[in-house]
């Protein structure tokens, strides 16, 4: 059906031409669910779009075979490539927020996707219309249709678009990521339509995902790629459960498991080898633990934003984004806080660094109170012995400013090095302690990768001698790999220093690799807390229960034999 | 490889870019020339003895009747065009940069805080703008020149026509930094380097100077460059509608101004040798701030 | 809805109080005009009469009061120069400044806005770099400039075009328009055309920018992917996109339209506001000058109200609440 | 509003009729720089009005094309006989355009009103003591003294009719609010006003019951004003208009270069001239004299005159066309003095000279001031002479602005030295004396043009005389005395006399007169 041939696409820039993917093959047959894994800058998404045409200028198949059936995709004029493109492969993009024009209603863009193709009455066609969507999972489908996208939640918007993917009954759809940017039980809805839409219709799928579990959970198939070439091929449980090639087997090392805790990940380059310890940053750090470990308790912590104003007369509903939020860091311990997206983590996170002043309720940092946002003073202790490690490593490190900048301006802000020379120093070393080299320090952050990038995010929070460290997803803008190493950091950092940690994350899985509490927040409300062996193992509320058994998992004998925790 | 690239980009871009190397000599050419007048021009406009009416109104010399020692002719003053061209955009360079630099610093200012702060001030710095806004640059330039006028002694009011100039210009350009300072500023606003300096407790003002504003320098350079176009151009605009410079301190504006009396009467250069520059100078200042827009956003290209 | 329309109105009213209070400073300054409204024999005694009796001698504050409260009961006084209804003096030269910007608007706009599109679905042909120059080096010419250059050109030497004035009008109730007459259309033409060079690059560029832009968004790359036919793609998906953007910068552009405007007028003899404003600038006629500023104000408010509601227009998602 | 649509509805129709005819043999079209702000003839005493209006409205006594004075809605005038003043007999059958008679009445209306403070024009009457109606067509006005001159001084006086205006609101000259003669007209004279768009257009149409004989062909006169004098060049060059006033002196080539153009050229009566802060003790802008005032030294007021190259500026800022001036007016003018017709020659030598013997051997700095949009070249002209003074070691600080706020600055006495142009409105030499000359008195009125008061106690006292003597001669002598002490003091530095360039096409007759009024009664197309 669908067979790829030695493919390669290059990209020509000034500096010669760059090679995207090369000597690609694959075969994806009717029906078949085709999993495309591999880590960012694998090249997995540029197979998708030289399969359907869609290459971003200026990148061109340089060689390599392209056929859908008997159709040789790589002959084909620029219209006839455009009329295959919906009629016969369809594509699905990755945000469901962003793939559907927002000034046209769903009906508007079926309709048109669908008269594009088949030549059908309008009514004919918003018939179809409204039975695909009936058929995909929207109730009330011939109302619903006239609705606008961002009258739909994401889960439903996604399904949308896949209706918009299928209307024509295409042979292929190339899933780009489909499920990333939805939460646990939505993704775990679209993949069940996935795999009913491939079984009954005989759709091909080629689904282009980075998330193992997702491949383990639909994916008949499954091709591993890495830096532009295909590493690993063939069934899904041959590939995954016993794999051939070192790269896959150190990418389900990586994995983190959903239901046991393991010590340290298995990083293939960090083989045997431990943090650094005894140099200068260390002594220094541990030199200021002069204070008890500290804790944090919050009790009833409520946050109210002011919705938006729409009747001069009827004052505006406010919009609750914690509710009655009680919760305790133990003084030396890492606590998991889990939830979906808008479930409160990082407006939580923000009151506690008070970026945002809470409606009511009281914070206690150890013994004393934290005061409220506003009310908390620039020089304010907290704002040193709290620190904060961001999600994205690419907008929390400022870009205009050198790495020595960045990590000494705690050490002078805070007045800890009065000596710029020995703050150089300390920075260096710093870096050293989080693993990099220390002649880093000369750099620009967009010198270096992303977990890179948050290694040096972490040495900026220690520099400040935190003694209570917000973790806000530190991870999950990272690959899987990198996911461990910072992992790994962050466990071997806490054993030295005896940190007390906030870790949020929405994945289950590396809170249950981290914390040793765990709080499930959902809608701004706490739905359980506890041990974090007794939460997963023995989660009391619905909704835990739910999320765990939702979460896409590999099956046990795939996994990994890491050290066991 | 990858780094020397971004690190780089903006220089090869450059040199693989004929427009923007052709504009960037003739503007390098006409500052330079501007930057020298003194030592490279024939008279000093400004110095009514260094010429002499006996000398007015004599073609460049590839025309019949004209004087070798004016290449490209004389005014209705006998004032050498080159001379009055190399001062003229000395002074409408002058007029444009000052008048930019108070728009940047007034509208980065207030961009930046009403970005920062958001609510009430926002609100005021905006609706200040709304009013600018809806005084075109003319009228500006009308009450800043009457204000001057009603408020200086009349002895100095000679001396500050180019400050008077230069502030109207600026008021009618700083909406525009404020604008784009105070959108940027807001998207700065959620990157985390930000919460991370307000989370430790930085002054406002070192967040606002030392961590956003190097950040968002890259759209404000576009807008210079644009809006350096548009001063001279403004500073053109209104010394014909009268209330520019005085013709004996000319800018490029005003010697316009001044050729637009010989439009039909055949001494074509006085008009249209100061406008060629002007054109040369404005386009190649827009080829620039094209350039740059490419440069900073790169999705563009 | 009505909350974000009235809010509007509000910011709005404070506007035009700040731009009339600011109106009635310049009057101060601008020049003298008794010395403008008086001949040369005319004694220094009987000038300082003159002088008193329009109440140039009160306090600055006196005098802005005056003029507010007249304003608020609709009274906009009469003019220094010609002693007629300032009200009834701009009134008649409102629709001629109207039909000069929303004409060159449009042109700027039916020009513009394809331009814009070619440019950007073809940015590295040829002709779109021809393009590109033409427009940058039309916006380099001073306006007035390039309204001499076409005078002589199409008036002077091909004789095709009238040179000024609006040529035939027809008086529709209260509303002069040129814009049903050939003669009216000819007049109309050239200072159109000078008007609009600026505002065309302008909106040409930021449509090319914008649509470029939305060419690489992903609901654009999706309706590629589903084969949506390219007409429909690149002007019912992506140019519809690029508008909202454009609106604002038409709505924001006013202030320049007006300012051109007065420039234009004066080159092309166009009897319409900016070219009295102009007169009465030269004879220091500060009761038009006021009136004048105010009502520019008043249409720049105006004009943003209407982009507002255009926002609203196109954009679904400032109209419709969501349904779940 | 309904009155201004009907008016309107009829400029439509006959603005249509001329789109669609094209141009029509006797419809004359023509343009100048300014609209005549009113068309109320006392309310403004400004050039554009008296001279648009003086086809509209007639005075006493009128002006033929040599700037005569000659019978107009009078036949003859002569002295009174027991008092001063001078008894003026009416034209009978006479008619205003909505067809009333004309009478003395009529006369004695229009003085009250054109007297009355709210008019601008009163200044011509203020040696009027008493005005007497004698009968229906003899009027007499009083004076306080002996007024030889006093005919001549009215010829722009013109005569409304008593119940039009009355009947109408329009007893008084509008002052700060418009009134019906703001907008209309009802005069005795040889065109009527059909239409009128303020700023825009303005159509006249003849009076068929003039009482003079016409010698124009003109069916239809159509009046735009056109600020921008390329645009106004474009606009006849194009063909859209017939004849326009006045065009810039670096376009004569070029139109006259035209197939079917021609350029009038004339001298107007306006003197140009350098004007000195007299009484000032110091100078307000020198940067090197800061305790005196050079300028009240003669020398260097003749070192000044002596700097000026009249020759250069006639030959590249006017192309040849000005007269160079010896004092206030204009030879042809009466009481031009012609015993005094030298001027100080260009010689910046003596100038030197001159200012080395004042102390000034190295010169000085001071402030010229200078309009930039009142008189032909007025910029250039002071840049060139700044330049032609700084040559001999007086280094002007050249200060140029709008007249609108150059009148203020000059009353201020913000100068040191100023630019000024003066047009003689009687077309006699006593005009500036009075104006100009006379030591500053603000309770007769004297002096209220001389700002750096210029002062001489002979000049003072031989003004009175000249305006009470009768005899020509005597008053030539006293005349040629005043001259003759100014230009020994160096008062003022006549410069040139103010060219006067029309252009119109090949096929308009018209009579170019010097005081730039364009009448349409002397105009024919053919």
């Amino acid at each position: 059906m669908l067979t790829i041939k030695d493919l390669s696409v290059k990209f020509p820039s000034r500096f010669g031409d760059f090679t995207a993917i090369e000597d690609v093959d694959m075969t994806i047959k009717p029906g078949e669910i085709h999993g495309l894994v591999g880590e960012s800058g694998a090249g997995k998404s540029t197979v998708g779009a030289a399969v359907i045409g869609l290459l971003s200028s200026p990148g061109y198949i340089a060689n390599g075979e392209l056929s859908l059936g008997n159709t040789n995709l790589r002959t084909l004029t620029p219209d006839q490539a455009h009329d295959i493109r919906g009629d016969r492969i369809s594509m699905i993009f990755q945000d469901p927020q962003t793939s559907l024009n927002p000034l046209m209603t769903i009906e508007d863009q079926l309709i048109e996707t669908i008269q594009a193709h088949s030549d059908v009455s309008y009514a004919d066609a918003l018939k179809r219309a409204v039975d695909l969507l009936e058929e995909i999972g929207i109730k009330d489908a011939a109302r619903r249709i006239k609705a606008y996208p961002h009258q739909f939640s994401g889960g439903m918007r996604q399904r949308v678009v896949i209706a918009l993917a299928i209307c024509t009954d295409p042979e292929l759809i190339i899933a780009d990521e489909p499920t990333t940017a939805l939460d646990v039980a939505v993704q775990s809805q679209v993949l069940d339509l996935i795999r009913r839409l491939a079984k009954d219709r005989q759709i091909a799928f080629m689904l282009i995902t980075h998330d193992i579990g997702v491949i383990a959970q639909i994916a008949d198939r499954v091709t591993v790629m890495r830096k532009g070439r295909v590493m690993e091929t063939g069934e899904t449980a041959q590939v995954l459960g016993a794999p051939e090639h070192p790269y896959t087997r150190a990418l389900m090392d990586a994995v983190p498991p959903l239901d046991h805790r393991i010590k340290r990940f298995r990083v293939p380059d960090e083989d045997g080898k431990g943090p650094v310890t005894g140099n200068a940053a260390e002594k220094w750090l541990l030199e200021g633990q002069q204070h008890a470990l500290t804790g944090l308790t919050l009790t009833d912590i409520c946050m109210r934003f002011r919705g938006p104003r729409t009747s001069l007369w009827r004052k505006p509903e406010p919009f609750v984004a914690l509710n009655d939020v009680s919760l305790e860091v133990r003084p030396g311990s890492i606590l998991g806080l889990v939830g979906e997206s808008g479930s409160g983590k990082s407006t939580l996170a923000k009151a506690i660094t008070g970026l945002i002043t809470p409606s009511s309720g009281i914070m206690k940092l150890g013994d004393d109170i934290l005061p409220d946002g506003k009310a908390r003073g620039r020089k304010h202790p907290s704002r040193q012995l709290i620190q904060m490690v961001f999600q994205d490593p690419y907008s929390s490190l400022n870009s205009r400013h050198r790495i020595r900048d960045i990590l000494t301006e705690p050490l002078w802000f805070y007045g800890f090095v009065p000596d710029a020379r020995e703050r150089e120093k300390l920075a260096a070393a710093m870096l050293e302690l989080v693993g990099m080299q220390p002649d880093a320090i000369d750099k620009y952050p967009h010198q270096f990768s992303g977990g890179q990038r948050q290694r040096i995010a972490v040495a900026r929070a220690l520099l400040a001698r935190p003694r209570f460290l917000i973790c806000d997803e530190p991870t999950s803008a990272l690959d899987v790999s990198i996911q461990a190493e910072i992992l790994n950091l962050l466990k071997d950092l806490q054993a030295m220093f005896g940190l007390t940690i906030l870790f949020i994350s929405h994945n289950l899985a590396v809170v249950r690799q981290m914390a040793d509490d765990t709080a499930v927040l959902r809608n701004g409300r706490i739905e359980e807390i506890g041990s974090t062996d007794s939460v997963f193992e023995r989660p009391s509320a619905d909704y835990t229960q739910n999320l765990l058994a939702l979460t896409p998992v590999l099956p046990k004998a795939w996994q990994s034999t890491a050290v066991a925790g | 490889m990858i780094a020397f690239i971004k690190r780089y980009e903006g220089l090869w871009l450059f040199f693989h870019s004929p427009a923007a190397m052709i504009a960037a000599v003739v503007a390098v050419l006409i500052i330079l020339g501007a930057i020298f007048a003194p030592w490279l021009a024939l008279v000093n406009p400004y110095d009514l003895a260094s010429f002499s009416l006996f000398d007015g109104l004599l073609p460049p010399v590839w025309e019949e009747g004209s004087n070798p020692k004016y290449l490209l002719g004389t005014d209705d003053q006998g004032r050498d065009m080159i001379s009055s061209i190399l001062y003229g955009a000395r002074l409408s360079l002058v007029i444009g940069l000052s008048a930019l630099t108070i728009a940047a610093v007034l509208g980065v200012g207030l961009g930046l805080a009403a970005g920062y702060y958001g609510g009430r001030f926002d609100a005021i710095v905006m609706r200040i703008a709304d009013i600018q806004l809806a005084l075109p640059a003319i009228l500006t330039a009308l009450l800043i020149d009457g204000i001057a006028r009603g408020i200086l002694p009349a002895a100095v009011q000679q001396d500050v026509r180019v400050a008077v100039l230069t502030l109207a210009i600026a008021l009618s350009l700083w909406v525009n930094f404020a604008r784009t300072a105070r959108a940027s500023t807001f998207v700065q606003m959620n990157k985390e380097y930000v919460q991370a300096a307000i989370m430790m407790g930085q002054r406002p003002s070192r967040v606002m100077f030392v961590h956003i504003l190097p950040n968002i320098l890259g759209p404000l350079l576009v807008i210079m460059t644009v809006d350096l176009a548009s001063a001279i151009l403004l500073e053109a605009t209104l010394s014909f509608l009268g209330i520019g410079l005085p013709a004996d301190s000319p800018s490029l504006g005003t010697l316009i101004r001044i050729g637009m009396q010989f439009l039909l009467s055949g001494e074509w250069w006085i008009l249209w040798i100061p406008t060629l520059f002007l054109v040369a100078l404005v386009v190649s200042i827009n080829i620039l701030g094209d350039f740059l827009r490419d440069v900073f956003n790169p999705r563009l290209r | 809805m009505v909350y974000f329309i009235l809010k509007r109105l509000v910011q709005s009213v404070f506007v035009m109080l700040a731009v009339a209070f600011l109106a009635f400073s310049l009057f101060r300054f601008v020049g003298d005009p008794i010395t403008q409204m008086t001949g040369v024999e005319t004694s220094v005694a009987d000038q300082e009469r003159l002088r008193e009796e329009l109440g140039l001698n009160d306090p600055f504050i006196l005098q802005f009061g005056r003029f507010t409260a007249d304003m608020l009961q609709g009274d906009f006084g009469f003019s220094y120069r010609t002693r007629q209804p300032v009200a009834e003096m701009i009134a008649t030269r409102i629709p001629a400044t109207l039909e000069l910007g929303v004409v060159a608007l449009l042109i700027s706009l039916l020009v513009g806005i394809p331009a814009g599109v070619y440019t950007a679905l073809r940015p590295r042909g040829i002709p779109t770099q021809a393009i590109l120059l033409t427009t940058l080096v039309g916006v380099s010419i001073p306006t007035f400039v390039i309204g001499i250059m076409l005078i002589f050109i199409f008036g002077v030497q091909l004789g095709w075009l009238p040179t000024f004035g609006r040529g035939g009008t027809v008086q529709i109730g209260g509303w002069e328009s040129s814009l049903f007459t050939i003669e009216g259309w000819r007049a109309l033409l050239l200072p159109a055309i000078t008007l609009g060079v600026y505002q065309l690059t302008l909106t040409m560029r930021l449509v090319r920018a914008e649509m470029m832009e939305v060419m690489r968004s992903d609901y654009i790359r999706f309706a590629m992917a589903r084969g949506v036919p390219m007409r429909r793609l690149h002007y019912k998906h992506a140019l519809a996109n690029t508008m909202v953007p454009v609106i604002t910068i038409i709505g924001l552009q006013f202030g320049g339209v007006i300012a051109f405007s007065i420039v234009t007028e004066s080159v092309f003899q166009w009897p319409g506001m900016g070219l009295l404003f102009l007169e009465s600038i030269r004879f220091v006629d500060i009761p038009v000058m006021g009136v004048y500023l105010v009502v520019i104000a008043f249409f720049f408010v105006l004009v943003n109200l209407i982009v507002d509601l255009l926002y609203v227009a196109i954009d679904p998602r400032l109209r419709v609440r969501d349904v779940q | 509003m309904t009155r201004r649509n009907l008016r309107n509805s009829a400029l439509l129709g006959s603005a249509l009729a001329f789109c669609a005819m094209g141009v029509s043999a006797e419809t004359l079209r023509w343009a100048s720089t300014t609209d005549p702000q009113t068309m109320d003839p006392h309310a403004v005493n400004s050039a554009p009005v008296l001279s648009f209006l003086n086809n509209v409205y007639e005075g006493l006594v009128r002006r033929g094309q040599d700037m005569s004075i000659e019978p107009s809605l009078a036949v003859s005038w002569e002295p009174l006989e027991d008092e001063n003043g001078w008894r003026f007999n009416l034209r009978e059958g006479v008619t205003f355009q909505d067809g009333a008679a004309f009478t003395a009445e009529d006369v004695m209306f229009s003085y009250q009103r054109a007297s009355d403070e709210a008019a601008d024009v009163r200044s011509w009457f203020a040696p009027v003591s008493d005005v007497r109606v004698v009968d229906d067509f003899t009027i007499d006005f009083v004076t306080t003294a002996p007024n030889p001159l006093f005919p001549d001084s009215i010829a722009n006086f013109m005569i409304l009719d008593k119940d039009w205006a009355e009947s109408n609101d329009a007893a008084l000259p509008a002052r700060d609010a418009e009134n019906f003669a703001t907008m209309n007209v009802n005069g005795t004279g040889p065109f009527t006003v059909a239409s009128r768009d303020p700023g825009v257009r303005t159509t006249l149409v003849p009076h068929d019951g003039w009482w003079d004989d016409a010698q124009h062909n003109v069916t239809e006169a159509v009046f735009t004003p056109i600020g921008n004098s390329a645009t106004g060049l474009a606009a006849l060059l194009s063909g859209e208009i017939d004849f326009i006033q006045p065009i810039p002196l670096q376009d004569v080539e070029q139109v006259e270069g035209r197939d079917g153009f021609k350029v009038l050229e004339g001298e107007e009566t306006r003197v140009i001239m350098f004007g000195f802060g007299h009484e000032h003790d110091t100078l307000l802008y020198s940067s090197d004299v800061t305790d005196a005032n050079p300028f009240t030294d003669p020398r260097v007021r003749l070192a000044a005159a002596h700097a000026i190259d009249i020759a250069s500026i006639d030959r590249v800022l006017f192309r040849g066309k000005i007269e160079p001036a010896n004092q206030l007016v204009p030879a042809g003018i009466s009481g031009y003095s012609e015993a005094n017709q030298d001027r100080p020659a260009y010689d910046p030598d003596r100038a030197r000279e001159l200012l080395a013997e004042a102390g000034y051997p190295d010169g000085f700095s001071f402030g010229l001031k200078c309009t930039n949009d009142r008189y032909i070249n007025d910029e250039a002209l002071c840049r060139a002479a700044a330049s032609m003074f700084a040559a001999v070691g007086l280094n002007a600080e050249l200060s140029t602005g709008p007249v609108r706020d150059y009148w203020p600055q000059l009353r201020e006495d913000d100068f040191d030295m100023y630019l000024l142009g003066w047009s003689p409105g009687t077309f006699d030499m006593e005009h500036p004396i009075r104006f100009l000359m006379h030591s500053q008195d603000d309770e007769k009125k004297l002096g209220s043009w001389n700002f750096g008061n210029y002062s001489n106690a002979r000049v003072d006292e031989l003004l009175p005389q000249i305006q009470q003597e009768i005899d020509p001669a005597t008053r030539q002598a006293m005349i040629d005395e005043v001259v003759a002490i100014t230009q020994e003091e160096v008062a003022y530095i006549p410069l040139y006399t103010q060219p006067l360039i029309w252009a119109a096409k090949d096929n308009v007759d018209l009579t170019q007169r010097a005081d730039n009024f364009f009448m349409l009664r002397w105009v024919t197309v053919n």
